[in-house]
């Protein structure tokens, strides 16, 4: 049988592995060393779903979606992720985190963040933990995340601009790589998506493969199956998508579809569809699929949906995509603004613009009345409402 | 034999300049050069620019992305190398991350640095486990040195592993951190010097990241067998451009 | 046993009642002789508990707050609906009573709001049964809560402004009673908090008791006894409170302790301490403690949680406190903004500034060590935080 | 007998006119009622102006608004209406919300109207069940009406109720819907008419609520004893001021 999982030495298929300066090399090691064992180590089991319980909120519900699913003439499942302490499926890997970190005797958090979600979600669980926390963020998205930047220094995290580049997302994370280099013994860097060097990749997808497990165990109560038809997410770096998925990553009977960012339209110059637009190369430490020019030079992606603007995806994902195990859709801006209006007002339900795209693929694939369809519900979209109110003129 | 292998063999308390191909000027990659042979340095370092130069401190960070502007690119730098060996006989060694040479083609990108007449590479994000499984041989097929870097956090078992695949010199780097001018060396730093002393390595050993003047000069010669100067050649390129060169090197050597 | 729930006549003691123009009769008649064999029906308890199980995401958790317990030496329990569906309590109350619409054949829905919470858990529910969806709002309020409005828009809710009297939500329940009385057959109002005329304030109280039925069960497992020592909630109208008090209201072994907005200081003029500022009277078709002039004037209020913001309390709130069952302490505007950011820098939770006011009460009241405090954390704070930044500069 | 029940007995096609006590000016209060006497109104009504006059439309609202801006008390209005009885003789009904009165004092509130003249109540947010268990047996002991309300609404079992405990006439809400000027009746309002004509009550009817010109008040006095005009007075009030009362009177009478 095919294996989408990661291989021992970090790599799915092609794409993974630690392409990173000799000064990571300690703290990358460290971590390869120890996330499984610690991982898997009953006290670390013990305290992670306890904090997903009492803290997170989990489970979060599995939500049978009955107006889309009469519109659609199939069955539609909501992973409720938009629950979850923070409003997205991030807070699931932060806590895990966090949880190693303190096994490891860091005393010293750092992560980038783009839309501010993963910052918020990381500021959180070192208010949590009585822990020290800077956040890198770049100068644009400073500006335009106003909200989540107030929220992370409500938590009391330092928030540091990235200056550099194109002061988005990809410079955020060149930044705290920088502060990981400086700080190579006290710090621990927890990166908000199935990207980077390994054990990234496959450590936030085991944190947040509580998703997907969950949803397994919530549909045979209600369908009397633990296998949908289809999962569908949307992919930035592709960590909700990755939780959702990983359960089912082996078992060519469910659907994996991946929806990615089109921004102003694939060949618009303004886009963030990876899979289409990328080739393959090293960003962050990773070998995956990226979007950058002929001459290697990384290039900005474009997405109204601040969280899907990363110029990569996760190795895992560029495997799917290449295997042709998922399916990959792009969605524009346009048709993702509509489906967030759309999943607003047909389950009273505002979905993050990041998550609108997932739903959008609706109206692009066809499902049958038997078909079992579950959607990562990523997160809210309060955090989105500035760009839903000009848009909409509301 | 390799001109870094016989400058080490020569020479002492080798100064070494780095600096970002397409920086201050789009074409000022040969003058930087013949500046810098005409000022008596021992070896150069060219750097490949990178939209994502993440070992880099801030000087290099905006050298990279102003060369970028100015239009650099892997091809151009080729085309600008061509009268390189008309010009100086000291070691040059490209400094590049791994993606641009890769999308470049790695074969390609070596048999072209042959071509100009450089000596070595060093690929700051190309780990040491994957260059020897598949990058190894090509590299000293074209003749090319490939020089690894150390950290103080750098494990003894780690160093030699490094010193056994290295080829040239190591690259060691003087702290914890990114590149950029520092004034001095701290007590841990001086403890890691006399450590890696003690290791007896097979290859030389140059000290890079925060050296900027010629007291941390100093004291990385009498730690190894020289330096790497970089963020505070950039600086000085900035401030007072390429025909001032001397000035800068006249002041560090001692 | 002296019984702090309501009578069958609609009172709790001297307050309560349905003090109503008699263009009102049919709809309060209707909902008094039905609100319980409804609720209390299989069919609706199925539904209203799958709702508020899939779609809300309940149980809340009942969270240990370690930190917390530990700086203040005693153990302080938080129940979370902060996690909720929209970010607050207020949702368990719009689930209820959109069902009983429902099930009374109503097809269009009103409702007033202050801060936005009621109306944005309004506007969701009706979204999700796809009912027509009014809400009344002061013109002020508008203004100050624009976010909640934008919400409430992309739920497809239209929002109305009062722009009577003090343009607040005391005009905004005004300007919601009035549209009932001009459609009494069709319509049903959703009063947001245990206010309004009987049977709103015991309605809505059963449908928010979730809150304290989740917290009695959950206690037991970690506590090994149902009984807290002490239930601490803010009150506004007292819809938040009342739900997590509920199923202790008689057990006189637990303390319940009612926080209100004190403002810029009770004697002020500028206050929402309605228990100590307030006398009796009718307010909304409820005889109960109100602020108001001695010539039977409703004056305004004021605090800086708009949530707070109400010039009564329900009648049964006004009862616990005429009683003694209740203990009532107020806490000014600057003490809840501290707690506000205390709260978020030492548990990772960013509270509702209503919610945060409940907190502050552990620097006014000394817990021993063996006492077991439960605190509503009646919402988060993500609707606040342009207060939260202009106050503390953020 | 009460001047209410007078007016029944004696007149038909009775126009009760309500106004705000306190609008458009504090002191309004007497000329307004001396205006309407001279205009040979049969009733009137005085609003006392309350902060949240929830039954009431915008109209009425506004003037109650701009009413305790004035100043206006309940005090005062008793002090107003000290000289009421030697200016006019048709009946007088205070129309209040329940909380002024309650705070005022229910027994007070009682005296104070009994010694002012006044002959009768309505407090709209007084339930019947009430009224009849606490107050109803102090109203009647001061010898004065109380009116209730009834609407389209309303079940004929429920209207037996309210006759047998209103006394003077019954306050028949026209329409769904709060206070406020309209310009015509719509069928259902026709049809509730003729159910009300049919069930022969006990006490006389006033239809309010959307009375608002000639048309109107001749169709409701076609089907009851007559109407309460409210809004459309008071937008009569504002836009000419009280001197110009006996003009708008003037138009409805037929
Ligand atoms: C709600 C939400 N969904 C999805 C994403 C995309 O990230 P990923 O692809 O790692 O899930 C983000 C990133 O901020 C997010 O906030
Ligand atoms: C989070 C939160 N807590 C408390 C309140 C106060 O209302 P109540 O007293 O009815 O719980 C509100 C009202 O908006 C609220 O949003």
């Amino acid at each position: 049988m095919e294996n989408f999982n990661i291989s021992k030495d970090g790599f799915y298929g092609d794409f993974g592995g630690a392409f990173i300066p000799e000064m990571l090399h300690p703290n990358i090691e460290e971590l390869q060393k120890n996330y499984i064992k610690i991982s898997e180590s009953s006290e670390f089991i013990k305290e992670f779903n306890q904090l997903l319980k009492d803290y997170v909120g989990r489970p979060t519900p599995l939500y049978f979606a009955k107006r889309l699913s009469k519109k659609f003439n199939t069955k539609i499942y909501l992973k409720r992720e938009d629950l979850c302490h923070t409003g997205a499926h991030k807070i699931n890997n932060t806590i895990g985190q966090i949880l190693l970190a303190k096994k490891l005797g860091k005393k010293r958090i750092i992560a980038e963040t783009g839309a501010g979600q993963h910052g918020v979600a990381t500021a959180t669980v070192c208010a949590l933990m009585g822990v020290e926390c800077i956040i890198y963020m770049g100068e644009i998205d400073i500006t335009r995340q106003a909200p989540n930047v107030a929220r992370m220094k409500m938590l009391g995290a330092k928030v540091r601009p990235a200056k550099s580049g194109s002061k988005t997302l990809k410079d955020a994370t060149n930044e705290a790589i920088r502060d990981w280099i400086s700080n190579p013994i006290d710090t621990h860097y927890i990166i908000g998506s199935v990207v980077g060097p390994h054990p990234y990749p496959d450590m936030v997808a085991r944190y947040q493969s509580v998703i997907g497990y969950e949803t397994k165990k919530q549909l045979i109560k209600v369908e009397k199956t633990e296998k949908p038809t289809h999962v569908i997410a949307c992919v930035g770096g592709g960590s909700n998508a990755a939780g959702l998925f990983y359960p089912f990553l082996n078992d060519k009977d469910v659907k994996i579809i991946c929806v990615e960012a089109a921004g102003k339209g694939v060949n618009t110059g303004e886009s963030a569809a990876t899979s289409i637009l990328g080739t393959e190369g090293i960003i962050h430490g990773s070998k995956t699929l990226l979007m950058q020019t002929n001459d290697g030079q990384i290039t900005e992606p474009y997405s109204i949906s601040a969280g899907l603007d990363y110029p990569g995806i996760g190795p895992m994902h560029a495997n799917l995509f290449r295997t042709k195990r998922g399916e990959f859709v792009s969605i524009d801006d346009n048709d993702a603004m509509k489906w967030g209006l759309l999943l607003s007002q047909m389950e009273g339900i505002i979905p993050a613009i990041e998550t609108a795209h997932a739903f959008a693929v609706l109206e692009k694939m066809k499902f049958s009345k038997s078909d079992i369809v579950i959607f990562n519900c990523s997160g809210r979209g309060d955090k989105d409402l500035d760009t839903y109110i000009n848009y909409f003129k509301l | 034999m390799n001109r870094i292998n016989q400058t080490f063999q020569n020479k002492k308390d080798i100064l070494s300049i780095y600096f970002t191909a397409g920086f201050p000027k789009l074409d000022d990659t040969l003058k930087i050069i013949r500046e810098l042979d005409n000022s008596n340095v021992d070896m150069i370092e060219i750097g490949l620019p990178f939209s994502d130069p993440l070992a880099d401190g801030p000087t290099i960070q905006k050298s990279s992305e102003k060369a970028l502007k100015n239009g650099m690119t892997t091809d151009l730098l080729f085309n600008q190398l061509r009268g390189l060996r008309s010009i100086t006989d000291i070691p040059i060694v490209v400094m590049g991350y791994f993606n641009p040479i890769l999308q470049y083609g790695f074969d390609k990108f070596c048999i072209n640095c042959k071509k100009s007449g450089i000596d070595g590479l060093i690929i700051p994000d190309l780990p040491v486990d994957i260059y020897k499984k598949s990058y190894k041989s090509k590299v000293e097929n074209y003749g090319l040195n490939m020089m690894f870097l150390i950290t103080p956090q750098t494990s003894n078992d780690r160093i030699h592993v490094i010193d056994e695949i290295s080829k040239g010199f190591i690259y060691m780097v003087s702290s914890f951190g990114v590149t950029g001018a520092r004034d001095n060396f701290d007590e841990y730093q001086i403890e890691y010097f006399e450590r890696i002393k003690e290791m007896k390595l097979s290859n030389p050993l140059l000290i890079g990241f925060g050296i900027s003047n010629d007291k941390t000069f100093k004291s990385a010669c009498e730690n190894s067998n020289g330096a790497i100067i970089g963020s505070a050649y950039i600086q000085h390129l900035k401030n007072y451009g390429v025909s001032k060169t001397n000035d800068f090197i006249e002041k560090i050597k001692f």
